[in-house]
């Protein structure tokens, strides 16, 4: 592999500082890097270094929803493919331009953005929709505030909410039945549109329940990758135990949905609907395990984690039960996204006090 | 470039009342998302700061100073509803769509503010220049923020359909959120062809 | 003391001129704009009982054709046919929407229970969705519905003749619509045009 | 008004239950190391000036002869201690010369005195003297004894006896810790203490005597107890036994776990609250000073790194670090030396420097010398990692292992957390940095940075490879970090180059 190193070297002084040319020198050093690892070592303290790195932090990610994305194309098709290469290759477009714009280095949160998003979108998006989406979940939703570590709320899910207000047919009634049995998927490109109900939709606009072991499968309408409850599981225990999301987050959200679900049963039977059903229906599991756990849009410390799940929790039975949407958790996320660095505030009071302003 | 252009272009660009100095948000995040909104608002607009601010540079040294914002504001209001009725006489549909927006320009602190500060010490010459400007400035962002809401919103242009029949509209543009949306962006955009100079 | 004077007097003066022009601009407008108005409203009654004037002959072809009846506070309008039989019955009807209210002009067969035609006159629903029931897509669906036992939206493909497509993606404001008819009419029905009234207007 | 000074809630004592990273068992050189004496080369330069002290002026001219142990530099009423010659020979030159600093262990080119003396080999043996009997000493000759005989606190800060035995009150020691914990990687101690064992009991007690107010608490790795035996002779003596877990060697944190950490929340240094941290050897110079009044002429040094090797090497003051390792297997010019350990020290600039007698362990880093190709995706059954995002932290039984690349680029902070969770004084490194680098001094200031106690764990758990170490120590010397700059690095430039703070006279005041 020397020659590939050596190349890359050469393109990258060749490009390095000329006209037209320069912006090519960090593509060509983000090539590099993504290929080789770096071989500097550490010139201040400490000298030894954790050999986990931010690519491989957001690679694992990826490999945790690798379950449900190939659920989704055996539920839809080939089509589930396409959406996740469209996501890609226009937020990818999206990412690196600004970050040339802006003479900064590509940074790997972008590789986790690019398959969340089309995961949460119904599997009929058209494609243009998908690119439009994730360009401007990538936009608004990081790079107006300076790129991956600065955003305040997650960027596929600024996408999905800019898709749902501005394509509301497209994003809130075109849902179809899965397609299971034998190969099911693996021979289609796409299915008919068949329109069909989310299992939280038939709840709230018809009052009925679909069977749990329906839901736990995921054979039932949703979003692409949220059907699955058990490929859902299995990938975020995966993330928990590689300690890439922190089980507080998941364990307090989901908790706290149980709770208050019940609690709601008691109170407004119609409209609430019942714990389980709440846990394995629509994205909670998806979100819970694979959004709320965006570490950087989530709170650091630990007290503010079990807050953070709490809220909501809380937020996610309440539009569930008492708004127009019937599912909640992308709502609830991004609200609650915005008040985790006031709960790690609050932490910090709790433990070293207000902060002390000089007399002037 | 004289003085009288130097006014007139900083009213359009360097002063933009929505981009440099973001007053005036509420009618142009209401009323943009068609062209013809915008045009209209902008004309009105005009017509009452370019008229008010002719009084005011002419009147403006007899008016005691404690009792000058009364003043002020009996002359918008008194343009605005000379507009309004206007409207509503001759052009029935857009004064439905421009709604109570056209009232509220008498509170749309661009107004207010260029009086205080330009009109109320310049000479008339110099107000109505500044005011055309300023006025001018605003039309151009109601319209460039309308463009792209009803190209987008609704895939026409004063209403004539310019994207084909298949476009998908994007709800969003027409709503407020995509007013902000664009407002934000457009705004960006400003700034990146010419940064402001702090301090 | 000079200085109040002169600060009061300026403020009336100023006044006085403004409210000088707004009176004369003010006298010249209001015939307009309420002409304007009426003519709208009477383009909508046209509409909705399906006859199509010609543009400049609104009013007569309305003063023609069309009873307006004051009957306990409604304005009701009625069209009675050559033989002068009762054809057509219509009133408004407004309620709140999504998002603000709504008013309608429904027109209804003398059984006040087959619609004729439906006209939106007043709403504020979200454009490009809940707007969308200005749109004669939607508006054409209603004519020959019957409001037997009630009207009803579905979300989609109407089969019964009492049900309505809704608007995708604006299922509050289809239903909105639905109320705002089910329950104006039924209210009309009951109070205002009452069996026996509607006897006496049959056999005019 | 104490509430505004004393942190209220700080939870500073539950550090007794947080364990730390347990890297040394990672470190496979680790086998029983053995002591080694090495002589002189030609020539040795002694720095006039060791660890804390204060740069003493030279009492000696070129061309003079010097005995070994001779004292070639003293101030009695400064912060220092005398200087001996390490060897006997002729003294060559006396000029400024460069100096591993210790205090802040960075270089300051040029400050100190160094004397050049050329070994004379004949004079090398040490006479034979009588021994005295320590127990009828008294404590102050016992401390005048170290003083003179140039008995400092060695390990990581060298306090000289100059400061501990006359700058304070010896009645305001109020404790003592022999600290004989080593928990960086590469770092190492002779765990028998083969054929001194019974210096270092009576240099304890020699201590003891010493200091008659303070108790003494001797801290070891649970294989050195076995190795002491028993140690019950003095009442004031208490063994305890630590894991080897990183920060466990760090002064800081063992004067916390052994003496509970409410009142050393504020940081400064242990003195001012009365502790004294000894490094091990103390004990064994202790009884050379004392008792056969032996000056301190020589400095021992663990020599350790991924690829060498480990051993003690006992040399004279004034080799320099190339010289000790020119031994050492596969040493290159280019390699890193690191003074300290690998998560604490500092890299020398030049090997060429000669060493003091605080310099407890010098580490050989060699650069990683190939890259592996995608190594992000690749399972990597033997790398070590704090998150368990390799299958070695699922196979507990697998060796791991330890290198000196950085693995990563620099990124921007994703909160991970991690730092936090593994920080044993409980700061938030990653607030410390997000707020210093917006320059929010009172919201670093809130956050407490003066209770990090420098062992560099954050910085080594960091997945964007932020410089953590050095945002901490700013946060907490400079009270204006220069952490705003950190982000900025040339691309191809090994150097993370910070720049200096800008002066109050940047334009932001003018602008507002």
């Amino acid at each position: 592999m020397n020659w590939l190193k050596e190349s890359l070297n050469d393109l990258s002084d060749f490009t390095a500082g000329r006209p037209y040319l320069g912006y090519a020198t960090e593509v060509v050093d983000t090539i590099e890097a993504i290929i080789f690892a770096p071989t500097e070592r550490s010139q201040e303290r400490p000298f030894l270094r954790d050999f986990i790195d931010v690519k491989r932090y957001m690679a694992l990610v990826v490999i945790g929803i690798v379950p449900a994305t190939l659920a989704s194309i055996y539920f839809y098709g080939w089509r589930a493919l396409a959406m996740i290469l469209v996501s890609y290759v226009a937020g990818g477009i999206a990412e690196v331009g600004f970050t040339l714009a802006r003479k900064e280095e590509i940074t790997e949160g972008f590789l986790v953005t690019g398959i969340l998003f089309p995961l949460i979108l119904p599997p009929t998006t058209p494609l243009w929709i998908v690119a439009v989406g994730i360009i401007v979940g990538v936009i608004l939703g990081k790079e107006v505030f300076g790129g991956t570590g600065y955003n305040i709320f997650n960027p596929a899910l600024v996408g999905r909410v800019f898709l749902t207000v501005t394509f509301p047919v497209a994003m809130s009634s075109n849902w179809v039945e899965p397609l299971t049995g034998g190969w099911a998927g693996l021979t289609k490109y796409g299915i008919d549109t068949v329109t069909s109900a989310t299992p939280l939709g038939q709840f709230a606009n018809e009052g009925t329940l679909v069977g749990l072991k329906e839901v736990f499968l995921g054979t039932i309408p949703g979003s692409l990758g949220e059907s699955s409850a058990l490929l859902l599981i299995i990938g975020g225990l995966f993330l928990i135990v590689t300690k890439i999301a922190d089980w507080r987050i998941p364990l307090s959200y989901l908790g706290s949905v149980m709770a208050f679900s019940y609690l709601g049963t008691f109170l407004w039977p119609n409209q609430v609907a019942p714990p389980v059903f709440q846990l394995l229906a629509g994205g909670l599991l998806f979100g819970a395990l694979f959004m709320a756990t965006d570490p950087v849009t989530a709170p650091t410390t630990k007290g503010a984690k079990w807050v953070y799940g709490l809220f909501l929790g809380v937020m996610t039975v309440s539009i569930r039960a008492f708004s127009g949407y019937p599912e909640g958790v992308m709502f609830s996320i991004l609200l609650i996204n915005m008040f985790s660095p006031l709960m790690d505030d609050m932490v910090m009071t709790h433990r070293y006090g207000p902060v002390q302003k000089p007399y002037k | 470039m004289n003085n009288t252009t130097e006014i007139f272009v900083n009213g359009l660009w360097r002063d933009n009342p929505v981009f440099r100095q973001i007053l005036g948000l509420c009618i142009t995040l209401a009323i943009t998302n068609r062209v013809v909104n915008g045009v209209t608002m902008g004309v009105a607009v005009f017509f009452v700061l370019v008229a008010s601010s002719f009084i005011v540079s002419v009147i403006g040294e007899y008016v005691p100073r404690r009792v000058r914002i009364p003043v002020y504001m009996l002359i918008i209001a008194t343009f605005v509803t000379l507009v309004y009725m206007f409207l509503r006489a001759y052009f029935t549909g857009l004064s439905q769509a421009l709604g109570a927006y056209v009232g509220l320009i008498i509170t749309n602190c661009i107004i207010l503010g260029r009086l205080e500060s330009f009109s109320s010490e310049n000479g008339p010459w110099e107000s109505v220049v500044d005011a055309a400007g300023i006025s001018a400035g605003f039309a151009a962002a109601l319209i460039a923020m309308s463009v792209v809401r009803e190209l987008l919103g609704f895939g026409t242009l004063f209403g004539i359909n310019v994207l084909g029949s298949g476009w998908t509209p994007w709800v969003s543009m027409i709503l407020a959120p995509g007013g902000f949306l664009v407002l934000g962006l457009l705004v960006w955009i400003e700034r990146s062809i010419s940064p402001v100079e702090e301090g | 003391m000079k200085k109040e004077i002169w600060m009061v007097s300026v403020l009336l003066l100023v006044a006085t001129i403004s409210a000088v022009v707004l009176g004369l601009v003010n006298v010249t407008t209001k015939p307009i704009i309420e002409k304007n108005e009426a003519q709208n409203l009477r383009k909508a009654v046209l509409h909705s009982m399906e006859i199509t004037p010609e543009a400049d002959k609104i009013e007569e072809t309305f003063k023609d054709q069309i009873e307006t009846r004051e009957i306990d506070g409604k304005t009701v309008y009625l069209r009675y046919n050559d033989e002068g039989g009762l054809e057509n019955v219509a009133f408004e009807v407004s309620g709140s929407g999504f998002q603000g209210q709504v008013e309608a002009l429904i027109s209804l067969a003398p059984d006040l229970q087959t619609i004729k035609g439906l006209e939106i006159l007043n709403q504020q629903e979200t454009p490009g969705l809940g707007a969308r029931i200005t749109e004669d897509e939607f508006l054409r669906q209603f004519k020959g519905k019957v409001l037997d036992p009630e009207l009803l939206i579905v979300k989609s493909g109407a089969s019964g003749n009492n049900e309505i497509d809704a608007i995708t993606g604006a299922t509050r404001t289809s239903k909105a619509v639905q109320k705002i008819i089910n329950e104006d009419v039924e209210n009309v029905r009951s109070n205002m045009l009452t069996e026996d009234r509607m006897e006496e207007l049959t056999h005019e | 008004m104490a509430r505004f000074l004393k942190y209220k809630n700080t939870k500073m004592v539950n550090i007794v239950q947080i364990s730390g990273l347990n890297l040394q068992k990672l470190d496979r050189s680790k086998t029983k190391t053995k002591l080694e004496k090495r002589p002189p080369g030609d020539f040795v330069v002694i720095p006039l000036k060791d660890g804390f002290g204060s740069s003493l002026i030279p009492e000696v001219e070129a061309g003079d002869r010097v005995k070994i142990g001779q004292i070639i530099a003293r101030d009695d009423g400064g912060v220092s201690t005398p200087v001996h010659s390490s060897v006997s020979g002729t003294v060559l030159d006396v000029s400024f010369m460069k100096y591993v600093h210790e205090e802040t262990l960075g270089e300051l080119p040029d400050e100190i005195i160094g004397v050049k003396v050329e070994v004379d080999r004949s004079f090398w043996e040490v006479e034979e003297v009588e021994e005295v009997n320590w127990e009828k000493l008294a404590p102050s000759e016992i401390r005048s004894s170290l003083y003179r005989n140039g008995v400092t606190s060695f390990g990581q800060t060298g306090i000289p006896s100059g400061h501990w035995s006359s700058f304070y009150d010896p009645s305001d020691v109020s404790d003592i810790i022999v600290n004989a914990v080593k928990s960086e990687p590469f770092t190492h101690h002779r765990v028998d203490f083969e054929g001194e064992l019974e210096e270092f009991k009576h240099g304890l007690e020699i201590i003891a005597r010493g200091y008659s107010e303070a108790k003494i608490h001797l801290a070891v790795d649970p294989e050195v107890q076995e190795a002491l035996g028993d140690l019950s002779s003095s009442q004031r003596i208490s063994v305890r036994s630590f894991q080897s877990e990183h920060p466990n060697g760090i002064d800081k944190v063992l004067a916390r776990k052994i003496l509970g950490g409410d009142q050393l929340d504020d940081g400064g240094f242990l003195m001012d609250y009365g502790i004294l941290a000894l490094d091990e050897v103390v004990p064994i110079h202790a009884y050379g000073a004392v008792v056969l009044d032996h000056p301190v002429s020589t400095t021992r040094v663990s020599l350790g790194g991924p690829e060498i090797s480990n051993v003690v090497v006992e040399v004279p003051v004034g080799l320099s670090a190339g010289e000790l390792l020119d031994g050492a297997q596969g040493y290159k010019e280019e390699d890193q030396v690191i003074l300290g350990g690998p998560l604490t020290g500092r890299v020398m600039s030049s090997p060429e420097i000669p060493l003091g007698k605080s310099i407890p362990s010098l580490v050989l880093m060699k650069g990683p010398e190939r890259s592996e190709v995608l190594a992000w995706l690749k399972p990597g059954s033997k790398k070590e990692s704090f998150s368990r995002a390799f299958i070695s932290s699922l196979l507990p039984n697998l060796d791991r292992e330890l290198d000196s690349g950085i693995h990563g680029e620099l990124r921007p902070c994703i909160s991970c957390g991690y730092c936090t969770e593994v920080c044993p004084v409980d700061i938030l490194p990653y607030q410390i940095y997000h707020t210093g680098s917006h320059d929010l001094v009172d919201e670093v200031n809130r956050l407490q940075p003066q209770r990090c106690v420098d062992c560099g764990l954050c910085a080594y758990v960091c997945p964007s490879k932020l410089p953590l170490s050095r945002v901490l120590e700013d946060a907490k010397w400079n009270q204006s970090p220069r952490v705003k700059n950190y982000v900025v690095y040339e691309k191809g430039e090994d150097k993370i180059e910070p720049s200096l703070p800008e002066g109050p006279n940047d334009n932001r005041g003018e602008a507002s």
